[in-house]
């Protein structure tokens, strides 16, 4: 039962930074069909500017609470400003380009923007233990937690009901639904739609930024750590079906869920979860567990 | 940052003056030494760097004759070398092709550095088909030697066997009556042969004690060990053994003593010195940590001319005490200048292989044989202490440090160091 | 007329898009050399029809049968080495590449079957059967010009060659003149049923101009809602009551 | 098969190359070998690209040529260089045969993720398995060559070299036949090449097993001149993303431009490392933005331009 237990927590609090940082991903490819590979930028960039301030506030002799705003406030600014550039700057150039050369500039981007982490930030890493030391920790199932990777589950489900609520509920939910749809029908029906890709775009960003950001007080923030995110969101959004939030969530959950399994009950294949679950997924459904529908196009 | 960016104008300006000086340079008063470590990636904050500066310290105090005795003549062999700063990242394939163009288009003289064991065994028979005089630093895995003869390669200090020999000894005379332990390393050579010589040391010297069948290997540079910190909270060993190093480490250290993971179980890093100066009181009190050897935290205190001079240096230049690393490349140099000595500065590489093989010199903060694998791989002391922190003066100290002579933790010329644990480490000085 | 062996046997065709039925107990015999005209409102199920012989689309039920062998099952490329061919409603031509270009592909597919598309697709042969082509069509003129850039018409009279090029022995036209001016279209479909006259092809198309279906055709299949409501010569299927109130109806 | 000027081209050149590769150092000698190995999977990628065609994924290909090379030297001595090349590349073939049935199904940002999913299942199945070698790959001992060792690279350059021309002749010639020619087709309309009586999806399959076994026997080559595999330089995402970069630098318009691109790349590459080792990846991807933005058809529609002002 306390095993039962553990491997329950770590499997969802696994599953939701699969979740937050594969949702953005998955966004901007429902609405925008491009495969963004700087979203491992957004992460890093993320991570590097909570750290950074964090540290900084810290050294000052704020409270350390304010680690909690500045996580959020690192994500918004990082997601909007480089989200803007990059869509404003190079992507919307493209639109009339093909997708897959659309890909390879965000791969150009990616590579860039690696180094000018470097350049700015440095080759140390930085710490920002602060927000978890806060929260200290508590003892469930024969285990001890840290409370702060707990809350991660509460981030994970708060995003996940938002972009629900969004898609679902709102006027907006029914243009993202157009365009993500059929884009020229969107764009018949009067929609603005390279103001959706705009918005959707730092959107998706901020959701990049915010996994970096939320992470950064548990890891050592170094050089090259958005390397490693895209292969894992990438990976989630393939399982889940490409475009698809829902799908984003499932896929999120099956890995987690079995990754954890696998640690705990059978450590040496737990390396072969992530990539056992995307072979048999590509093999019988090669569009995913949750392939939006597409328009008939003749 | 304004500064990182004049650093790197500068830096950029003196490495074309060195591309492009490097060919024309025929009358050996100068040398050019190629200095490959971990300039971009996780790797590069917690070692890479530490390892260049000592590198270039190193380098730069003997340029100007400015090293202790018995180094203090100037230069390598009378000649000034300028050091070319190498990123190792990116694989050891693409290190394989990066050091053929080292050899082949830049002609450098020598090549001195690596810290991934995965870039080292990638590299060895290529140093070799290439005859080119190159010292290896850091890198630990025993292979490098044990598989093949070397003619134009050298390592300057221990490798992997001795640390987690060491390890286990140093466990044993703590926690005598330890019952069981359980190990967390990273999924490649490194960690995989860390954990195997570790475990197989302990059924050895330690019989009574079992290992746990949950031991993990992660997957290198993922940073998330939310999982497997609590199966090894689930886990009944005693002791958890690991030879996580840069980024991971110091991600795992924080994740785990923020769930308490070292306030039941024993914690053995080997290579845990680097994050001892880094970490300042979010390192958890009492883990018994190595530093590949005898450098860093664990001669903090050595009271020799040569070690002060390092650590005084090092303090001035870049405001912290050198950790392992430093001191690793900051020998694999000295290494160089010894041979450079010897046999001159216009020396073929074979003569600076002759002169380096089998030779004993003092190096900053031990004494180094070159008595392994026919005098090509150094043999060192090993050495563990406990850490804690000390609030007087704000930093981290290891208390109960204890090293063992070379002879004791690694396995006598021409065996293999699984074969000698396995045979019950037969020859064994200790 | 009717008397010689049918080349084409449609038997209780039926398909159903869920509640929708859009073709249903359709039986049709065409005989060699016979050129039907099918005409039927919008959503009639005229070019539901032509989908499913051609292959585009599989029947709910029912089978068609060509020259003894059945289609039904078979794809477009299968219907196509069959024997029958169609033009389209939009023409489906390669839009970025010029006239002769086009020409010369199909020509080289209809040729190259098999292993054979490994060889060199240019050959002397395929150069003067494209300039015939190109004659016969009256595309000479337009021969290095992007499809891009052509008019409607052209790009008809290309779509309708690109389909004869694999001497089909039947072929379905899509409703050839629309997107065509009435000034043009006489002009246009005197090419395009000259040529098809000397290739000796049964033809079925679907058409919503009734002077072109008074003009050119021999027989009429009239649709409505997804059945044939007539089969019969055009001038009596155009007097035809039904024909007039379903079909015809308040268009004249 | 060699009449036209761009066989000639490949023909001439290619024997050049070999004589003055006699006489050239030997680092540039490496960087022949290690761009001309590259091409051949440029040459695969501009077989798919031409269709409109993008894998994102072919480093799947690139390094099943490289570990097969790997695991037969390893577990069964193999050294021939001929052997291991075709062993490389049929592995890598018959691995494009049977997923090209998935992939032919598949276009545009579809079929390139799902050729990048593919190619990360195999990358966490090196990485993970012990005894494939992990992260660290394995060292390939040198190539013989028909039971002789030779003393320096410059049989393997010659090899290398002939298979470069070899491949770049058929690809040209395959390029002119029917199927060859369905590139701009395919793109344009695929419902009227089904009308016309061929079949996309074989049209594709058949592009798509030329690509996979130009790639593998690219990596076969790359694995036996470096002398070294490792999983992150054969067949991580990067590695993927790299190829479709040279394939974008060298051009579609013809056989002979990713020979060209991947010189290009390697030489830009060995200078970015060499002036920057910190910020080398900014120097490469400020190459790709620039190439994506303001040279669209590549150095090859350079060279096309030079060669039209002049005639």
């Amino acid at each position: 039962m306390e095993t039962f237990l553990t491997i329950l927590l770590d499997g969802l609090q696994f599953s939701s930074y699969l979740f937050i940082v594969s949702a953005g991903l998955t966004i901007i490819f429902g609405v925008m069909k491009i495969l963004n590979v700087c979203h491992g930028s957004f992460y890093a960039w993320g991570a590097y500017t909570a750290a950074f301030f964090i540290g900084k506030f810290s050294d000052m002799g704020l409270p350390d609470a304010l680690g909690f705003l500045i996580i959020i406030a690192a994500a918004i600014v990082v997601g909007v400003v480089l989200g803007l550039i990059i869509e404003q700057g190079i992507l919307k150039h493209m639109y009339h380009r093909d997708e897959v050369l659309i890909v390879l500039a965000t791969f150009g981007l990616f590579l860039v923007l690696e180094d000018i982490i470097l350049i700015a930030f440095g080759t140390d890493p930085y710490f920002a233990y602060q927000p978890m030391a806060l929260l200290e920790s508590v003892e469930m199932g024969g285990v001890i937690r840290d409370v702060y990777g707990l809350t991660l589950i509460g981030v994970a489900t708060f995003v996940a009901v938002g972009c629900w609520l969004l898609l679902n509920k709102t006027k907006w939910g029914v243009i993202l639904k157009a365009v993500i749809f059929d884009r020229e029908m969107g764009i018949s029906m009067g929609i603005n739609v390279p103001f959706v890709y705009t918005l959707t775009f730092i959107g998706g960003a901020i959701l990049g930024g915010l996994g970096g950001a939320y992470i950064a007080p548990t890891i050592s923030v170094a050089p090259g750590l958005g390397t490693e995110v895209i292969v894992l969101s990438f990976a989630v959004v393939v399982v889940g079906g490409m475009g698809s939030i829902a799908g984003a969530a499932i896929g999120s959950l099956i890995i987690g869920l079995l990754r954890a399994l696998a640690v705990h009950e059978l450590p040496q294949v737990e390396l072969f979860v992530v990539f056992a679950v995307m072979a048999i997924v590509l093999v019988f459904r090669p569009e995913g567990l949750f392939a939006p529908a597409k328009p008939r196009k003749i | 940052m304004t500064k990182s960016i004049i650093a790197g104008a500068v830096g950029l300006a003196a490495i074309s003056a060195i591309t492009f000086g490097a060919g024309v340079a025929q009358a050996k008063d100068s040398i050019t030494i190629a200095v490959p470590s971990f300039l971009t990636g996780g790797a590069a904050g917690p070692f890479g760097i530490p390892a260049m500066n000592g590198a270039k310290m190193v380098a730069d105090a003997i340029n100007k004759g400015a090293l202790p005795a018995p180094y203090n003549t100037k230069g390598f062999g009378g000649a000034v070398a300028s050091i070319i700063e190498l990123d190792e990242g990116g694989g050891g394939t693409k290190q394989v092709a990066e050091y053929r163009n080292l050899v082949e288009k830049r002609n450098v003289d020598a090549v001195v550095g690596y810290i991934s064991s995965g870039n080292c065994q990638a590299l060895a028979p290529v140093v070799e088909e290439l005859k080119q005089f190159t010292i290896f630093a850091t890198c630990g895995t025993p292979r490098i030697f044990e598989e093949a003869p070397r003619k134009y390669l050298f390592r300057t200090m221990g490798h992997a066997t001795a640390d987690n020999v060491a390890a286990a000894m140093y466990v044993k005379e703590k926690f005598p009556n330890l019952s069981s332990y359980t190990g967390i390393n990273q999924n490649y050579a490194w960690g995989q042969d860390s954990w195997r010589d570790f475990d197989l040391t302990m059924k050895q010297i330690m019989p009574g004690a079992t290992a746990s069948d949950k031991f993990q290997f992660p997957k290198v540079f993922v940073g998330q060990y939310g999982s497997e910190i609590s199966a090894l909270s689930l886990d009944k060993a005693e002791l958890v053994h690991s030879s996580f190093w840069g980024g991971d480490l110091e991600s795992f250290i924080f994740q785990s003593s923020a769930r308490g993971l070292f306030k039941n179980k024993i914690g053995v890093m080997t290579v845990g010195g680097t994050a001892a100066y880094r970490l300042g009181k979010k390192l958890p009190n009492g883990l018994i940590i190595g530093a590949r050897g005898p450098y860093g935290i664990l001669v903090k205190d050595r009271d020799t001319p040569l070690n002060k001079w390092f650590i005084e240096t090092y303090k001035n230049i870049y405001g912290i005490y050198p950790s392992g690393p430093a001191y690793q490349y900051g020998q694999a140099i000295l290494a160089a200048k010894i041979a450079y000595d010897k046999a001159g500065s216009d020396a073929t590489d074979e003569q600076l292989a002759d002169a380096l093989r089998g030779i004993t010199f003092e190096s900053f903060s031990t004494t180094i044989e070159m008595s392994l694998g026919g005098g090509h791989q150094a043999v060192t002391e090993n050495g563990y202490g406990v850490t804690k922190y000390d609030d007087e003066n704000g930093e981290n100290v290891v208390t109960d440090v204890k090293f063992y002579p070379g002879s004791c933790v690694m396995p006598p010329e021409g065996v293999e160091s699984v074969q000698w644990i396995n045979g019950g480490m037969k020859g064994a000085k200790c | 007329m009717t008397s010689a062996a049918p080349i084409l046997q449609v038997r209780d065709l039926l398909k159903t898009f869920g509640a929708v039925v859009a073709a249903k107990d359709i039986n049709i015999d065409v005989s060699k050399g016979e050129i039907v005209g099918i005409i039927g409102a919008n959503g009639a199920g005229k070019t539901c029809f032509v989908n499913m012989v051609t292959g585009y689309l599989a029947p709910t039920a029912g089978s068609i049968v060509f020259e003894g062998t059945e289609l039904v099952g078979k794809g477009p490329r299968e219907v196509t080495h069959a024997g029958i061919s169609r033009s389209f409603q939009v023409s489906q031509v390669f839009h970025s590449m010029t006239v002769e270009e086009n020409l010369r592909i199909a020509l080289a597919i209809a040729e190259n079957r098999g292993v054979n598309a490994l060889r060199l697709m240019e050959s002397d042969a395929l150069e003067a059967k494209c300039s015939d082509v190109l004659r016969r069509y009256k595309l000479e003129p337009h021969k290095h010009m992007t499809v891009s850039v052509l008019s409607q018409g052209i790009r008809k009279l290309l779509d309708i060659a690109m389909a004869v090029v694999s001497e089909p022995r039947i072929l379905l036209l899509d409703e050839p003149t629309s997107g065509i001016s009435v000034e043009e279209k006489f002009d246009f479909m005197d090419v395009v049923m000259g040529a098809l006259k000397e290739d000796n092809v049964t033809v079925l198309f679907v058409e919503h101009d009734m002077e072109i279906v008074e003009r050119y055709v021999s027989r009429v299949l009239a649709f409505y809602q997804g059945e044939i409501i007539a089969d019969m010569a055009p001038d009596k299927a155009l007097a035809d009551n039904k024909v007039r109130e379903f079909v015809i109806g308040k268009r004249h | 098969m060699l009449r036209d000027t761009t066989s000639k081209v490949v023909l001439f050149g290619g024997i050049a190359i070999i004589l003055l590769g006699a006489i050239m150092p030997n680092w540039i000698v490496n960087q022949l070998m290690f761009g001309f190995s590259r091409a051949l999977a440029i040459l695969g990628l501009l077989v798919l690209w031409r269709t409109g065609l993008v894998s994102f994924g072919h480093a799947f290909y690139f390094g099943l040529g490289a570990y097969t090379v790997a695991i037969v030297d390893i577990q069964l001595g193999v050294t021939d260089v001929f052997v291991r090349l075709f062993g490389g590349a049929i592995i890598a073939g018959i691995a494009g045969f049977i997923i090209g049935f998935i992939m032919r199904n598949y276009r545009d940002i579809f079929f390139a993720m799902l050729n990048t999913a593919i190619s990360m299942v195999l990358y966490g199945i090196i990485v993970k398995t012990e005894s494939l070698g992990s992260t660290d790959g394995f060292a390939i001992s040198l190539p013989t060559i028909f039971g002789i060792a030779p003393e320096t690279k410059y049989p393997l350059f010659i090899i290398i070299t002939m298979i470069a021309m070899i491949s770049a002749l058929l690809i040209n010639f395959y390029l002119k036949t029917t199927v060859g020619r369905l590139t701009t087709p395919i793109r344009d309309n695929e419902i009227r090449v089904e009308y016309l009586g061929f079949s996309v999806a074989h049209a594709i399959h058949l592009k798509y097993t030329i690509s996979a076994v130009l790639a593998g026997g690219a990596g076969a080559l790359m694995a036996m001149s470096l002398g070294q595999v490792d999983p992150d330089s054969m067949i991580n995402w990067t590695v993927s993303g790299e190829l479709v970069f040279i394939t974008i630098l060298s051009g579609p318009g013809n056989v002979i431009a990713p020979f060209i691109g991947s010189l290009v790349f390697e030489v830009l590459r060995t200078y970015a490392f060499e002036l920057a080792p910190q910020a080398w990846q900014l120097i490469v991807g400020a190459t790709f933005l620039t190439v994506i933005f303001f040279l669209p058809g590549g150095i090859w529609s350079l060279i096309a331009k030079l060669g039209r002002k002049k005639s």
